[in-house]
């Protein structure tokens, strides 16, 4: 019951968006609809805390602590970043970048977005799995290209073929999936039910589940942002609009390493090696390397964000691949929060792009000067997604490290490396914004205090303290992903 | 009541030689230089007369020196005659000489050298400055040679303290030691410098570039100048009495034996003298040095003390 | 129709699929590649058919139609008028070293029979010998996709890429559940619309659907 | 206040200053009374702390709790022990001296800019150094560092619009950072191989206590510690954020920075290397020992060479945190061969100089900060005759020089000459390599020794004597008395620790006990407090009290001798050799005061000078305008950190160009990483 009203309140916003969104209100209820996800995503969790995993709609569902969890996530993070939208983007219509088409179509894809997000992490069969990703990016891709602008087309382009591709490699792999699982289930939709699936991982077919694991990994992996199939990644999130940025960096990347999270946690059963970990420990290693090398030459705010998004999952990435309870529980963490702090940068980011009406970081300065909230936003969001205490980005870095260093001695230093490249080109970037004098180009705006205000309390809460119920949620979706 | 007047008598016996014996030193050089020149001399008191006309004779002030300035003559005699009161001189049974071993009377000096060259720099002349820099740089390159000399010494004595050392010395039979040979040339090169004597400074002279010490003191006048000279030759007595009392001790009177002092006098008096003699051989022999070959001649000095401490290890 | 003969009937359609593939990669004119395309989608269609009919599967039946309506009739349809609204047909698109890249397309279906080969003692299936074709037909739509220039051509890659998928779908494991299938399907058509949506956006920002107007993004030298 | 126990009373003091840095912004509009009550606060806070710490390093107990926060199954663990009781003693003392003086001197501020954010700084600053020293658990360890870090950070970046305070701070946390993470995974080898650590409980310092490493592990283990805990210390090489960041820092920040943040470094040195890792392999000593001559030599040269006030002070205490570092080497050195006596000796060095340098340096610092405070500048070439404005910062200063030059009978002397003796034990040592390589170690902490003097006579002599030496003469006014009655604190501990090191020792000797189970004190206090012998009156005895008297007395019986006189004192003007006046162009500069020392040490450094003619336009034929230019670099800057930024920029535009543009280009990237995959499956 809780599940239709999740997914179908934002299927009805949808509608209703699609054709009111460019109402006076349209941003209200816009914040409305995402609100009552989220209190339902709530209520959710609340009853899979209580009760234990969930299976419904015969079979179509399955809601653990590892995907409630998420999903509580995505729904909350929508939700303050609808507000976030309402200021920010009224500020773009005001200036005759989005038209009225434009924001119903805006608002309506919003919610189509956070719908597809949603059902994939709630769906229990792989193959809708595959079709709420695929869905997913659909949504946003017009999104991407909303302003028209050259760049705006380029970058909408090359994620629509680039993630149509790499997603099209992940339906490949479910082909193989369901292939190995056809053999023990037989025809039907059986045999594509996660429930099903890992129940009976370690009679899969180790062959098949391998080769499957490579198309998915590719697959998801594209939409993960992992190097080298990353490319779409800084394109995508510099050009659109930047509540969109902030859901891509911070929500579906998310959802994509859960796909492929769920994924390895068959193959693992299946091919009793740790082959899956290690593949990706190279790529999450691959990921932080090279995202925080391009990191260093960044000329464009967003675009250094996206790069930042491609190291923080490279190490959720690299944190998963590393295996064991304590690297899986800061993997955990870090998806949850990387998800805060970037968006809460990318709110900021906004926002400072709006008072200087440029993404340029060069022509960006005094910030704090100019607008207190904006500019120590800034300033702590990357103390934190740097990985600075007492934010919680630390502490799953420090979880990450310790295990890496236990497990991988011998990646760590590559690791060190790349946290130590990103940390200085952030700080390197970011001090002449968040600092100096207010210049003549920045004019003030109305800015959205409340998610800035909420995230950061969150993170700071979470880098500190870790709430008893959050951490046996960790601990039973650690119990569910190591064997 | 004798021993506890004793250790009382001998502190004061201490200090008013070291008072009087200084300038008789500087004296006895003065003579036996213009003896090795053909010169006639003014008499080994005439440091004596020096001193006393110093002190009568107006204080003539700069116009912007500081409070500084005028307190550097007194806290340099300080520190020199507390020096003087801790270096056993004609008894190891000296009460104050455990107030520092030879560490802390290299920092006793330290101190009436940083006041000079705080002073040096008062004024606000080019003489002045140069004068303190170059004091300092020659004092720096002679500190590690210094304590390597020291290390070595001590390592004979399994001490640092001067009575101790002297003690050890005298009442063990005579060995020669390669170790210590080596640690007494170090200790002659560093004396010379500290003291600013030939190759190093040339005290007699007021030949402006040259200048080291007496660049610093060079606007002092009267009763200042007065304490700053006198002050100058008991370091130099001073640092007779540690070499004598580090590799030469025997002699010096031992514990609560009153009867051995005149006799400890006497062969004082005998060394003093031929120190003297071998500074007015060197300082004729020798010619003095540019200011940058100075390092090189520490430099030696540094490692002869280190040579002395191999051969310690090695030899001994 | 016995077993046996669907079985060599689905041979020679997946040989078809593999030669329209082939066929892709060296056209030059853009209507000969939307025939081409279509051609595939035909086959896939028939092949799907013939799987249903002699597993007995009768859920491929709907597979089938759906292949046919999308990939037959409705992409090629949109891509017709698409190309034909936007004036771009005429535009003859210049394929680099046509003999190389076939040698590249042999190899890779080498390699593709290479990987399936463990795969097929698996299978009892009839099809289990063409899932190496479904295999060689995605990786040559994506070959397809690096080679060409043009914003069309690149999409045409991808569509014969997702037939890559299907035909996989069908011949390793006689389809997908239905609502996967459905699932996909609707997602293929979304897609087209919205390539559908950007070829007009491409076309009024950069006035040509060359890719080559498109590489503004990237890092500075 | 006495019922509460020492660890309660740490607590507190950390919540007021937390309470306080929470409280600030509501007060940002009234700034005057912000810097009252907030450094009042935090002054009453370190009152605090100082007596906490000093009760815990009496009580000689261990004390421990846990906190309900953190990580579930790790929450934050404290302990405070006597190794953290004295730090806290250190960290505090100084707080209290410096919160007192920021009074008078963040006042200056207002009306400029807005001082919140350095008041909220300020007390996170101070809660983090403390909560460093009483962490029990690596998580908790590693919040509290780097809380230090960031807040610090935020202070050297106060005044942040100009370009060059920015590039300071963002070298100073770039490598801060680095250094955490060096200490962060020598943390996890340790947990790795204490119990539980799949359950978390292998983080806390008593797991890694307990756990058996093996010895190349532990090895590495040490090193990444030291490295990590260097980096911030500010050891040579890792010390070039040293100099940028503490000059840019308002003076306030830069003396507890230089005073007590190093030290924090130095605890976890201590830390590790004592309590949690049990070695006896020598080699780890001898490299602290090695890298603390080092540091040592190369800062105090580096200190000499500089004409930046604070930027000397700066590379100053590079050179300080080398000659304790030499001490914790030497103690590792001697535990290692199971001297315990020997090894406490020079581990008391060692703490005495942090407890010295954080005096003197914090005194330095804002004796510094008083200067500033009066000319607005920093280059000491343009200041001079300050003695004669500023009454009393000019005397203070003056005990801060006499105390870092290693003079009796001020502190910094009885950290020196502990120093020198426990060199002079190393002839004990088993091992004859050493017993012919560690003399030499002592001759180059004695060359530090001599170079500090001349480093500090060249900046008191600069700055404070002499005539005024900038272009105009700008109004001179005296540090208000908050700023006076801090450097008057920091003064008189000065030359209290230097005349009472008995007392210290026997009130620190419990530290050495805990850690390596010998003591001093039994042999240092033997002969009464009068007298300092380490080891036995025969082989080294000080009496720093006879000392101070005994000058005090000679000058005062001189002094009245010759004032019982009536000989006139004249002032006159200064003799010019004959020639036209002289000018205030003529006196030694710092330039010229260091020339010696750049032709002796010149090959260590990267100088280039230039001299260029200038003639006078009236008289063609004259070259009467000489411009002289020198331009002194560290080498070491282009050594060690030139070649990583260069490689850094270098592979981000390889990396750069994986982002090519072209979407074939992507998409092959794609093909190929399947392939490749599916090749190596």
């Amino acid at each position: 019951m809780i599940l239709l009203i999740l997914l179908g309140v934002n299927l009805a916003a949808t509608i209703l968006l699609a054709f009111i969104g460019d109402r006076k209100r349209a941003p209200e209820l816009n914040i409305i609809c995402s609100g009552a996800t989220f209190a339902a995503s709530v209520f959710l969790a609340l009853s899979v805390y209580e009760k234990g995993p969930i299976i419904s709609g015969n079979g179509f569902f399955f809601v653990d602590a590892f995907n409630v969890y998420l999903a509580v996530l995505t729904a909350f993070v929508s939700m303050t970043t609808a507000i976030f939208s309402r200021r920010y983007m009224r500020v773009e219509r005001s200036r005759g970048k989005v038209g009225h088409k434009g924001m119903r179509f805006y608002h309506a894809m919003y919610q189509l977005f956070i719908f597809a997000m949603l059902l994939a992490l709630l769906t229990n069969n792989v193959g809708v799995l595959w079709i709420a990703m695929e869905l997913a990016t659909l949504a946003t891709v017009l999104l991407v290209s909303l302003y028209r602008t050259p760049a705006a087309v380029e970058a909408a382009w090359k994620y629509f073929i680039l993630c149509g591709v790499g997603i099209a490699q992940a339906l490949f792999g479910t082909v193989l999936l369901y292939f190995a699982a056809e053999r023990i289930f037989g025809e039907g939709s059986k045999g594509l039910l996660w429930t099903n699936l890992s129940a009976v991982a370690d009679r899969l077919d180790p062959t098949v589940l391998s080769l499957a694991f490579i198309f998915f990994m590719v697959g998801y992996g594209t939409k993960v942002g992992l190097v080298p199939l990353h490319n779409w990644l800084p394109d995508a999130h510099s050009e659109g609009p930047t509540p969109i940025s902030a859901v891509l960096s911070g929500l579906l990347l998310n959802v994509a390493l859960y796909a492929l999270i769920r994924v390895k946690v068959l193959v693992d059963g299946a091919t009793h090696s740790h082959k899956a970990g290690y593949i990706m420990m190279v790529f999450g290693l691959l990921s932080i390397l090279v995202a925080s090398f391009s990191l260093l030459r960044q000329k464009d705010i967003k675009r250094m964000f996206a790069y930042s998004s491609i190291e923080h999952m490279g190490i959720a990435t690299f944190a998963f691949g590393l295996g064991g309870p304590v690297a899986t529980f800061g993997g955990l963490l870090h998806m949850l929060v990387h998800s805060l702090t970037k968006t809460t940068i990318f709110f900021t980011v906004g926002h400072a792009s709006q008072m200087h009406s440029t993404q340029e970081m060069s022509s960006i300065e005094g910030l704090i000067k100019g607008n207190p909230l904006v500019g120590w936003g800034l300033m702590f969001g990357v103390v934190a997604i740097a990985g600075m205490p007492p934010f919680g980005v630390f502490t799953s870095e420090f979880l990450i490290l310790t295990a890496s260093i236990k497990n991988a001695p011998f990646f760590t230093p590559f690791f060190l490396l790349g946290i130590a490249v990103a940390f200085a080109a952030l700080f390197r970037k970011v001090m002449p914004m968040a600092f100096g004098k207010v210049p003549d180009n920045q004019k003030p705006i109305r800015v959205a205090y409340v998610p800035v205000i909420v995230h950061m309390a969150l993170i700071l809460v979470l880098g500190i303290y870790l709430p008893t119920f959050l951490s046996q949620w960790f601990h039973m979706a650690v119990e569910l992903l190591v064997r | 009541m004798t021993k506890d007047i004793y250790p009382i008598l001998i502190e004061s016996l201490q200090v008013v030689t070291v008072l009087v014996a200084s300038p008789l030193l500087v004296g006895w050089i003065r003579v036996l230089k213009c003896w090795s020149q053909g010169r006639s001399s003014a008499g080994v008191f005439q440091p004596f007369r020096d001193i006393s006309k110093l002190f009568i004779k107006e204080t003539v002030l700069a116009e912007n020196a500081s409070w500084i300035f005028r307190a550097t003559p007194y806290i340099v005699f300080g520190a020199t005659v507390m020096a003087g009161a801790i270096i056993p001189v004609i008894s190891v049974d000296l009460p104050l000489s455990a107030t520092a071993d030879i560490i802390a009377l290299v920092a006793l000096f330290a101190i009436a050298r940083f006041f000079l060259a705080l002073a040096g720099m008062d004024i606000g002349t080019a003489f002045g400055g140069m004068g303190s820099s170059r004091e300092m740089m020659v004092s720096s390159l002679a500190e590690p040679a210094m304590l390597m000399s020291i290390f070595t010494v001590s390592l004979v004595n399994s001490s640092t303290s001067l009575s101790q050392m002297a003690l050890v010395l005298t009442s063990n039979p005579i060995v020669l030691r390669p170790s210590l040979a080596f640690a007494l040339l170090a200790f002659v090169l560093i004396a010379l410098a500290e003291n600013g004597r030939i190759p190093v400074d040339n005290p007699a002279t007021h030949l402006e570039l040259t200048m080291i010490h007496e660049a610093m003191i060079l606007e002092y006048s009267g009763r200042h100048l007065a304490l700053l000279e006198w002050a100058n030759m008991m370091k130099l007595f001073l640092f007779a009495a540690i070499g004598i009392a580090c590799f030469f001790p025997w002699g010096i009177a031992l514990k609560d034996n009153i009867g051995m002092l005149p006799a400890a006098f006497i062969l004082l008096a005998f060394k003093l003298a031929l120190i003297g003699v071998f500074i007015v051989v060197a300082e004729t022999v020798l010619a003095k040095m540019r200011i940058f070959r100075v390092p090189e001649f520490l430099g030696s000095a540094f490692l002869f003390a280190t040579l002395g401490m191999l051969s310690y290890f090695i030899l001994e | 129709m016995n077993v046996s003969f669907a079985a060599q009937l689905n041979s020679v359609l997946a040989a078809l699929i593999l030669l329209t593939a082939f066929g892709l990669l060296a056209q030059r004119r853009i209507y000969g590649l939307l025939h081409i395309f279509a051609l595939q989608g035909f086959f896939l269609s028939v092949s799907t058919a013939v799987v249903g009919y002699s597993a007995g599967l009768h859920h491929l039946y709907i597979s089938a139609l759906l292949t046919l309506t999308l990939k037959v009739i409705v992409l090629p349809y949109i891509l017709y008028v698409l190309i034909h609204r936007l004036r771009i047909h005429k535009e003859v698109e210049e394929v680099v070293n046509i003999p190389t890249t076939m040698l590249i397309g042999i190899a890779l279906v080498i390699y593709s029979y290479h990987l399936t080969a463990p795969i097929r003692e698996l299978s009892d299936f009839i099809t289990r010998s063409t899932l190496a074709v479904a295999l060689a037909t995605v990786m040559l739509g994506l070959l397809m996709m690096i080679i060409r220039k043009k914003a069309v051509t690149q999409i045409i890659g991808f569509l014969a890429l997702e037939n890559g998928l299907f035909f996989a779908a069908t011949s390793a494991t006689y389809g997908m559940p239905l609502v996967v299938e459905l699932g996909v399907a609707l997602d293929i058509l979304i897609a087209a619309f919205i390539f559908g949506i950007f070829f007009f956006q491409i076309r009024t920002t950069f006035d040509t659907l060359d890719l080559k107007a498109m590489e503004k993004l990237k890092e500075e030298e | 206040m006495l019922t509460q126990s020492p660890l309660e009373l740490a607590i507190a003091a950390i919540l007021i200053l937390l309470a306080t840095a929470a409280i600030a912004p509501v007060l940002s509009r009234r700034q005057n009374l912000l810097i009252s009550f907030s450094f009042i606060t935090s002054a009453v806070a370190s009152l605090i702390a100082v007596f906490a710490g000093y009760a815990a390093v009496t009580g000689g107990g261990v004390e421990s709790l846990v906190l309900p926060i953190g990580l579930p199954d790790l929450p934050f663990y404290l302990r405070f022990d006597p190794l953290s009781g004295f730090f806290v003693t250190i960290v505090a003392l100084l707080g209290f001296m410096v919160s007192i003086y920021s009074i008078g001197y963040v006042k200056a501020f207002v009306g400029h800019r807005s001082v919140t954010r350095l008041v909220v700084f300020y007390c996170l600053f101070m809660a983090g150094m403390l909560l460093v020293l009483l962490s029990d658990d690596a998580y908790f360890f590693m919040v509290s560092w780097e809380l230090m870090a960031v807040s610090s950070y935020f202070l050297v970046c106060f005044e942040d619009d100009q370009a060059q305070n920015r590039r300071a701070a963002f070298l100073y946390l770039l490598i801060a950072h680095i250094g955490a993470v060096l200490i962060l995974l020598s943390f996890g080898l340790m947990a790795g191989f204490a119990k539980g650590f799949e359950n978390f409980s292998g983080y806390t310092f008593s797991a890694m206590r307990d756990s058996h490493i093996p010895e190349g592990w532990a090895a590495v283990a040490f090193f990444m510690a030291f490295f990590g805990f260097a980096a911030k210390a500010g050891v040579v090489p890792l010390h070039a954020w040293l100099p940028e960041a503490h000059p840019v820092a308002p003076s306030n920040v830069s003396a507890l920075m230089s005073g007590v943040m190093l030290k924090t470094a130095v605890y976890g040195i201590i830390r590790v290397g004592f309590d949690l890792l049990h070695s006896s392999d020598w080699r780890w000593g001898g490299v602290v020992l090695i890298f603390g001559l080092v540091s040592a030599v190369m800062g105090i040269l580096y200190a000499l060479l500089q004409n930046d006030l604070k930027r000397l002070l700066a590379y100053s205490s590079v050179e300080n945190i080398g000659i304790i570092l030499v001490c914790v080497g030497l103690a590792m050195i001697f535990k290692s061969f199971g001297m315990g006596l020997l090894a406490s000796l020079a581990l008391m060095a060692g703490l005495y100089h942090c407890l010295n340098h954080a005096m003197f340096k914090g005194l330095l610092f804002m004796g510094a900060g008083a200067v500033l405070h009066a000319t607005h500048e920093r280059n000491m070439e343009g200041m001079g005759g300050l003695v004669h404005k500023l009454k009393w910062t000019a005397p203070l200063f003056l005990v801060g020089c006499l105390s870092i030059s290693g003079l009796p009978p001020f502190n910094g002397f009885v950290s020196e000459w502990l120093t020198f003796q426990s060199f002079l034990l190393s002839p004990a040592l088993p091992s004859p390599l050493l017993n012919l390589l560690i003399p030499l170690g002592a001759a180059l902490v004695a060359l530090t020794g001599a170079l500090a003097a001349r480093c500090f006579i060249k900046v008191y002599g600069v700055t404070f004597l002499g005539h005024w030496r900038g272009e105009h003469d700008t109004v001179v006014h005296e540090a208000p008395w908050p700023m006076r009655i801090g450097m008057l604190l920091a003064a008189a501990s000065c030359l209290a620790l230097g005349i009472f090191p008995t007392f210290v020792i026997g009130w620190l000797d419990i530290i050495p006990e805990t850690l390596l189970a010998a003591k001093i004190s039994t042999s240092a206090s033997a002969s009464g407090w009068l007298w300092l012998t380490p080891v036995a009156a025969e082989r080294a005895s000080y009496s720093a009290p006879i000392i101070f008297i005994g000058i005090l007395v000679i000058f005062a019986t001189v002094y009245l001798v010759f004032h019982s006189r009536t000989t006139s004192v004249r002032r006159a003007p200064l003799w010019d050799c004959g020639f036209g006046k002289i000018t205030n162009r003529m006196q030694y500069n710092s330039t010229s005061f260091s020339m010696p020392t750049r032709r002796i040490y010149g090959f260590l450094f990267n100088i280039k000078e230039t001299v260029k003619y200038g003639s006078n336009q009236y008289l063609p034929m004259l070259n009467n305008r000489i411009l002289y230019h020198l331009r002194v670099r560290d080498r070491l800057w282009q050594m060690c950190y030139q070649p990583f930024s260069d490689a850094s920029f270098w592979l981000a535009r390889r990396v750069g160009k994986l982002q090519h543009g072209r979407i074939q280009i992507y998409l092959l990237y794609s093909f190929l990483t399947l392939i490749v995959l599916l090749v190596f499956s």
